[in-house]
């Protein structure tokens, strides 16, 4: 009668590995199931999210450039997480990054020369980092949640672009659409391949999953960030500080969100448009858990997401699902993830019954 | 008062619960007879406050009877716990601090609301058991000693036949445990019975009509404690007979490493002790006892040693004559103090770790550890296997998971992390806490060793008995402040007591420590 | 829209022409034209997406088993809009209409690695050899709007919710406010830009602010039936903007400037299939039935509605243009000299203000 | 005339206000007991979507209110089975919920786009509600009426009640509250399907009566601003009635100062207000010695595991 959900005493690394390829395939059952009791045909939708973008070579480079700023969002916001410091406010930082680089394109529009591009990924960088500082400032200042400050601030974020795009940044060419000029090709990212979409931006975002996988695993700064995560007294009895470990990774987080957003922006945008905030911010979350906050979970988590926008997008043509669709299999897939996940962490024992009336009631 | 086994309040009959691999209780079987304050005794770790919660309907055994005044009853939560009569103060306060006292009393009764009539019952409990209380107060700004009379307002609001309480003195100052002492007994003459869980041998011996003793989740023996010798009671808790420690012939002492000099620390938070004035030295080759209650600003001074919190001025604290108060806990490692506080999961290791991982917490400077800013895995983990077979560490090796230690092999995992690294100065809290006998010896033979091969040895605990037993001088920590030092060997318990209890007899200042040197 | 006759009978079946078509027989003799959309709200939106899914719809209809239409909805104007683009040319389409002004540098940019897919933009002006641009003169409607607000409104004064200053929003709101001058001289419009394409509840508001000026007419160039639905709750008249949104505000709806890209989407399926589609820019206005007005309602007067026919056949026969001068901005300065008319380039740069204009 | 204008504006503050209240209502009930769901935009859209079905389908605009409550109820039921029985992280749950949210209410919603939606009716007859000042007073639908009522219901709930200490415990120390032997998990369960449905009928007011209509994101976020407006009133339900027509009032401000042609400030001014408010009144309750009654519950979004 009575059961128990416990701790396993020891985290079964298999199921550790297994987890997400199980939630996976949780969301297909589950996906299929229900698309199927909504009229459509389930399994040929599941099977166009899940798998047609990963059988097409030529959507290959769609996923890469798709899960591009989402990996980089997302490893970035995965120090915090670890750390405990919860940035939610990635899109404000993505947009502030991009307004910054934007900035130095806008400013070097008549100019030629190789140093605008890095000139404009550096201001990305900077903005984001800067935009994170004030969450940063005012946890570690006044106590204020970092979850409640750094959300709305990406409200205020994209206040601030709709201004910039629809005023003084308005391309004076444009027939009054709000939007920027065009970036000059000195200010935009070059193809890898020739031919392809595949932008400069995506090696460096899996780039910096990779690095971010070193710098976690064999570095003092990586360690802090695990211990502060763990157990934060430990951490200050090793000498990591929490408030510097909270502005470490408030500023790591925001500047790989505010170089995600220059890199969307000089690369397949090319521009800035009050279309550019497309909640890459907030999905970034969810692949920072699917991927369970391990860089290069992350990255494979970016690209899975990925592969659901892309097949989305297939399925709308092919089995004529709607584009609403995508979305619902998105969550669910998080939610299998969520709910996998604690069979990885506990396991559920069955208490012996009770001998006599002392024992215990279900 | 009624005699044992007439008809019991309450009763236990082979009561056992199991946490994965460990059996916290194990057949256990007690009766609290009415009007009687029964002692649950044990070490940490013993099964005590597991039993307890079952008594409270906090926790469900896996099998086992309760009888209450002779019956069979089921206590399937603590309202029906409460709703038969028994009451509860825990060890850790279920305390909600942005509540008023008020509020947080009639969370403990059934069915009440923090209205005026309840704040007129308050009052008239707290005023007629000599615990005052003020209902209206937000219960962040009160002091421990005031947030446990909350507590024990609040059970005694109910009118409680059975009265349990965790661990009650171990906030209290002796002289706060006196006037405890005083209402509980008022309660028993009431004829209330109190189930009073304590490893404090003197106050079993002062309160106690009868005593359990647990230890290992087993009851070994059931004793009175007026009649039995507290070496004897003490044996029982533990297992074996008392182990001195093989101290070293009387040296003289070396020259001051660790110099405390008038050492002000502000609360950082509501809830902590400002360490206001402390003062003591220590020599190469010492040992000094940091005697008191615990929340009288242990772990503050812990952390002011380490490091771990900075002293307002540089030279409030002095390692080997260099001012060292305003470096964090790094840098003072490298100047060679290393330090172990009394958490050893999540503070002095980090239990989802492994023991090689937790070597690179405190171990990385002085042992090479790291280079420039990257882990060196090897290194740790050969540390790590050092530390394991200097110390005969029961692990699976350096990539055990700190947590899947027991507590005393955790406990000397960490203490010889820290002494492998052959600290100048040793600061150390509760070194034996919750740590069976043999690694309480071992642990305090190494202590002594250390400061015998000439380093500093700070130890801050709450057992008189090991102060008493490994070090050189002692001295009281009393709401912040610390007391003049006393010899170890020829301080009567009751000087140190008095000290504890903030009567210094001198005001506390920078010659503490040459007072203590008269020996 | 009258039904077209289909040139293709003879596949047969045309009765289940969708269901038929989306499984697709064995062994067909011509493999149907794929042809593909690209929206950039979801169809759900009740506006502008809806109608050129109904554009969609109507192709599907008419030309039956020789099309096989499919569509990528909710795409966002950027990346992702290149992406749906190249998809879908990968996929076969040969005809790919990009729907939303926001696609225009990815269709162009797309257009070049699939010379021989066929793309037509909706509402910019970069063309290519591949691809055309097409737009409707929604002005048009205005000048409707105009006059029928003028003859109702006992205040002489409309609101006018306009989401982005952008030429095509101005010039109908220009076009609305000389129209209704003609009837009444001292007739304002006054303007709230809200900011965006839909936004419901701000939408509501914006209208509830306009009416608490006086407006007794409501207009909007926004995409949620909100205002009509606001104007509704005040015993107040106004017209529906895309769609025929008579059916969410039955009574306050005098009648909707209906967006009807099936025309346009027809002849141009049926231009490819003979192999006759070539690069141009279409803007149709209601000669084309590419804006059509939707139903009147219970507030249009006979007179109204007589008014309202005639505009329609007048600019049908292209006997009225938007604007003829004298036309003065809002400082007083002749902007089109009398006698002259508002030429199309005029008017796709407009961005000034006629006389009457508030806000 | 100038009267009416007033009343007409004081009206549409009501009317904008009226659905943040509804769903920062629910969403404070949640905080209070510890639990954070960021998931209020797709309750609330789950919510109109249901209420707009149920009100075309049956024309019973009461039942549409209840599915409506019901929707976001399971929204919130979802939520709380995995971060409450699961654990799960509530940030990334809540963001979850959203997304699954928007998706589902636009599914389901396809058929049923652009379809007039009788209006709620006002509560008083209209006689009653024929001057302008009386207007102001009664000239609202139940909803309204409901919003301001719940308001006062949940702050005497918080404050006078058993149930609302036992909920406010279980916010401010969870595992205190375990051991005094309250179920904390199944308080949190209540909060939380409380704060859905509460979502729910927020939602439901857009399609009943803002916008008597379904289409795809017809709360265009709304749900965010419920979320701050939460923050924004210190957790406490007086200040949230306060902070629910401040935050209605600026929006309709803007709208109005255009009518009447001003510009005052750039409008992205006037839409990063709320925000910006909320991040001042945030930092001035963490920064002074403000009560702690006005800070954040101390559990919120943690999650709790009921162990030994």
């Amino acid at each position: 009668m009575a059961w128990r959900i416990e701790p396993r005493a020891e985290r079964s690394r298999a199921l550790d590995l297994a987890a997400p390829a199980l939630a996976v395939a949780a969301t297909i059952v589950i996906g299929s199931l229900v698309f199927s009791a909504l009229g459509y045909d389930g399994l040929g939708a599941a099977r166009e999210i899940f798998l047609s973008p990963l059988a097409d070579p030529q959507r290959w480079p769609d996923l890469g450039v798709k899960s591009a700023p989402l990996v980089l969002i997302a490893v970035g916001l995965s120090f915090g997480f670890r750390a405990n410091v919860w940035n939610i406010g990635a899109e404000g930082q993505y947009v502030v990054g991009a307004i910054a680089g934007t900035g130095v394109a806008l400013a070097a529009y008549d100019m030629a020369g190789y140093w605008i591009l890095p000139a404009m990924l550096v201001a990305g960088a900077l903005g984001g980092a800067a935009y994170a500082a004030i969450p940063a400032l005012l946890r570690t200042r006044f106590k204020v949640s970092e979850i409640l400050s750094s959300l709305m601030l990406s409200y205020v974020a994209l206040q601030l672009l709709y201004f910039l795009v629809r005023g003084p940044w308005r391309d004076p060419q444009g027939y009054n659409f709000p939007q920027t000029r065009t970036f000059t090709d000195w200010e935009t990212l070059p193809a890898v391949v020739p031919g392809t979409v595949l932008h400069l931006g995506v090696p460096i975002a899996f780039l910096a999953a990779f690095l971010a996988w070193i710098v976690l695993r064999a570095t003092v700064l990586g360690f802090e960030v695990r211990v502060v995560g763990l157990a934060p007294a430990a951490a200050r009895y090793a000498g990591f500080e929490a408030d510097r470990t909270a502005w470490r990774t408030m500023l790591a987080g925001g500047a790989f969100a505010g170089l995600a957003g220059i890199l969307e922006a000089a690369g397949p945008f090319g521009q800035l448009t009050p279309q550019f905030p497309q909640g890459y911010g907030y999905v970034a979350i969810i692949v920072a858990f699917l991927g369970r906050l391990h860089p290069l979970g992350i990255a494979l988590a970016g690209i899975v997401m990925a592969v659901s926008y892309v097949g989305g997008e297939t399925a709308q043509t092919t089995v004529g699902l709607p584009g609403a669709a995508a979305g619902v299999f998105q969550a669910l897939m998080l939610f299998c993830l969520l709910a996998v996940d604690m069979a990885t962490r506990y396991r559920l024992r069955r208490v012996a019954p009770a001998p006599s009336a002392a024992g215990a009631r279900p | 008062m009624a005699d044992v086994g007439a008809s019991p309040l309450l009763e236990l009959r082979g009561v056992t619960n199991t946490f994965g691999a460990l059996k916290a209780n194990d057949g256990v079987s007690l009766a609290v007879g009415a009007g009687r304050i029964h002692a649950l005794l044990g070490e940490n770790g013993a099964g005590k406050s597991t039993l307890v919660k079952i008594v409270f309907g906090v926790l469900k055994p896996d099998s086992g009877d309760m009888l209450w005044q002779g019956a069979p009853v089921e206590v399937a939560s603590p309202a029906a716990a409460r709703k038969l009569g028994i009451g509860m103060v825990f060890q850790h306060f279920s305390l909600f601090d942005a509540m008023t006292v008020a509020e947080n009393v009639a969370l403990g009764l059934d069915g009440a609301r923090a209205d005026a009539a309840l704040e007129r019952r308050i009052v008239e409990v707290a005023e007629s058991y000599g615990l005052p209380l003020d209902p209206r107060r937000a219960t962040h700004t009160l002091s421990v000693g005031e947030r446990q009379r909350i507590e024990i307002v609040r059970a005694l609001l109910q009118d409680p036949k059975l009265l349990v309480m965790d661990e009650p003195t171990s906030v209290l100052t002796p002289q706060e445990v006196e006037r405890l002492f005083v209402t509980l007994r008022k309660l028993r003459d009431e004829g209330r019975s109190i189930l009073y869980i304590s490893h404090k041998l003197r106050e079993i011996e002062e309160l106690c009509d009868a005593a359990t003793i647990l230890r290992q989740g087993r009851v070994v023996a059931e004793v009175d404690p007026r009649r039995t010798d507290a070496r004897r009671m003490a044996e029982l808790m533990i297992g074996s007979e008392l182990k001195g420690v093989a101290r070293p012939a009387a040296r003289a002492p070396g020259e001051v490493r660790l110099a405390v000099r008038g050492l002000d620390l502000p609360p950082e938070g509501q809830f902590e002790t400002p360490l206001r004035g402390a003062s003591f030295e220590v020599r190469a080759g010492e040992v000094l006892g940091i005697a008191g209650v615990a929340g009288n600003g242990q772990v503050e001074l812990m952390r002011a040693l380490t490091g771990e919190r900075r002293a307002p001025r540089a030279d409030m604290i002095l390692l080997d004559g260099a001012p060292v108060g305003a470096l964090g806990p790094e840098a003072r490692r490298k100047l060679g103090l290393a330090g172990a506080p009394e958490e050893r999961n999540g503070h002095a290791a980090v239990g989802d770790m492994s023991l090689a991982d937790n070597a690179f917490l405190s171990a990385r400077h002085v042992r090479g550890l790291t280079s420039r800013g990257a882990l060196r895995p090897r290194a740790a983990r050969a540390y790590a296997r050092d530390v394991i077979a200097a110390f005969a560490v029961k692990a699976g090796g350096p990539d055990a998971l700190a947590r899947s230690l027991s507590g005393g092999n955790l406990q000397k995992y960490v203490v010889g992390r820290e002494m492998l690294q052959a600290p100048k100065v040793f600061v150390v809290a509760q070194p034996t806490w919750g740590v069976d006998a043999g690694a309480t010896a071992a642990i305090r033979q190494a202590i002594v060793d250390l400061a015998a091969g000439g380093a500093a040895v700070v130890v801050v605990s709450q057992d008189l008995d090991e102060l008493r037993e490994i070090s050189d001088r002692l001295v009281a920590l009393n709401a912040g402040r610390v007391s003049r030092a006393v010899d170890a060997a020829s301080a009567s318990v009751e000087e140190i007591g008095l000290m504890m209890g903030g009567v210094h007899g001198e005001p506390p200042a920078a010659t503490g420590g040459a007072v203590g040197l008269a020996h | 829209m009258g039904m077209k006759m289909d040139r293709r009978g003879f596949i047969g079946a045309a009765g289940a022409a969708a269901a038929t078509a989306a499984i697709g027989g064995p062994a067909r003799a011509a493999a149907p034209l794929k042809v593909g959309f690209v929206y950039t709200g979801p169809i759900g939106d009740g506006g502008y997406t809806f109608q050129h899914n109904l554009g969609r719809l109507a192709l599907d209809k008419a030309l039956g088993t020789a099309v096989k239409t499919s569509f990528v909805e909710n795409v966002a104007e950027g990346p992702d809009a290149e992406r749906v683009i190249r998809q879908l040319a990968q996929a076969g389409n040969e005809l790919i209409f990009t729907t939303s002004f926001g696609f225009m540098d990815q269709t162009i940019k797309v257009a070049k690695a699939f010379p021989k897919v066929h793309f037509e933009h909706a509402t910019g002006y970069k063309r290519a050899p591949n691809v055309a641009t097409y737009n409707a003169r929604f002005y048009q409607g205005r000048q409707v709007q105009g006059q029928i607000a003028a003859m109702l409104s006992k205040s002489g004064k409309a609101g006018y919710i306009a989401s982005f200053p952008i030429p095509e929003v101005v010039m109908g709101i220009n076009a609305f406010t000389v129209a209704a001058r003609k009837v009444n001289p001292k007739f304002v419009t006054k303007v709230i830009w809200v900011n965006t394409w839909y936004d419901p509840a701000k939408e509501a508001d914006a209208a509830k602010a306009l009416m608490d000026q006086g407006c007794d007419v409501m207009c909007q160039h926004t995409d949620s039936v909100a205002p009509l639905q606001a104007a509704q709750t005040r015993g107040i008249v106004g017209f529906g903007q895309s769609s025929d949104m008579s059916k969410a505000a039955p009574k306050a709806c005098l009648t909707s400037t209906v967006d009807s890209w099936g025309p346009y989407y027809i002849r141009r399926a049926k231009e490819q299939i003979a192999g006759a589609w070539k690069s141009a820019d279409t803007w149709g206005g209601m000669a084309a039935g590419m804006v059509t007005l939707g139903a009147y309602g219970p507030g249009m007067t006979a007179d109204a509605k007589a008014a309202a026919d005639k505009i329609v056949a007048e600019i049908k026969a292209h006997k009225l243009p938007a604007m003829v001068g004298p036309i003065k901005d809002r400082t007083g300065v002749v902007k089109i000299a009398a006698g002259a008319k508002a030429e199309d380039k005029d008017l796709l740069g407009m961005n000034w203000y006629v006389e009457g204009v508030e806000g | 005339m100038n009267a009416t204008i007033v009343v007409s504006i004081a009206m549409s503050i009501v009317a904008a206000a009226t659905p943040l209240l509804l769903a920062a209502l629910g969403e404070l009930v949640a905080e209070k007991s510890g639990t954070l769901n960021l998931g209020v935009e797709g309750m609330m859209l789950l919510g109109a979507v249901s209420a707009a079905i149920v009100a075309l389908t049956t024309g019973d605009l009461w039942l549409a209110a209840g599915a409506a409550a019901l929707a976001g109820a399971l929204g919130a039921g979802l939520f709380a089975v995995l971060t409450l029985s699961l654990t799960a992280n509530q940030v990334a749950t809540g963001l979850a919920l959203t997304i699954f949210g928007q998706g589902v209410s636009s599914l389901v919603g396809k058929d049923f786009v652009g379809r007039e939606v009788h209006r709620l009716p006002e509560v008083f007859p209209a006689a009653l509600a024929e001057h302008p000042l009386a207007r102001v007073l009664f000239g609202y639908d139940a909803f309204v009426y409901f919003s301001v009522a719940a308001a006062l219901a949940v702050a005497w709930f918080l404050s006078r009640t058993r149930a609302g200490l036992v909920l406010r415990a279980v916010g401010e120390g969870d595992s205190s509250a375990h051991a005094l032997g309250y179920r904390v998990i199944a308080v949190r369960y209540g909060a939380s399907l409380f704060g859905g449905a509460m979502a729910g009928l927020a939602g439901a007011y857009f399609s009943l009566s803002l916008t008597p209509t379904w289409a795809v994101g017809l709360t265009a976020g709304r749900g965010w601003i419920a979320l701050a407006l939460v923050t924004f009133s210190g957790w406490r339900p007086g200040r949230l009635l306060f902070g629910a027509y401040l935050f209605g009032a600026m929006m309709i401000f803007e709208l109005q100062a255009k009518a009447f042609g001003l510009t005052l400030v750039p409008p992205e001014a006037l839409a990063m207000a709320p925000y910006l408010a909320t991040i001042a009144a945030l930092t001035i309750i963490s920064a002074g010695r403000a009560g702690a009654n006005l800070r954040a519950p101390a559990c919120l979004g943690k999650p709790f595991r009921a162990t030994a």
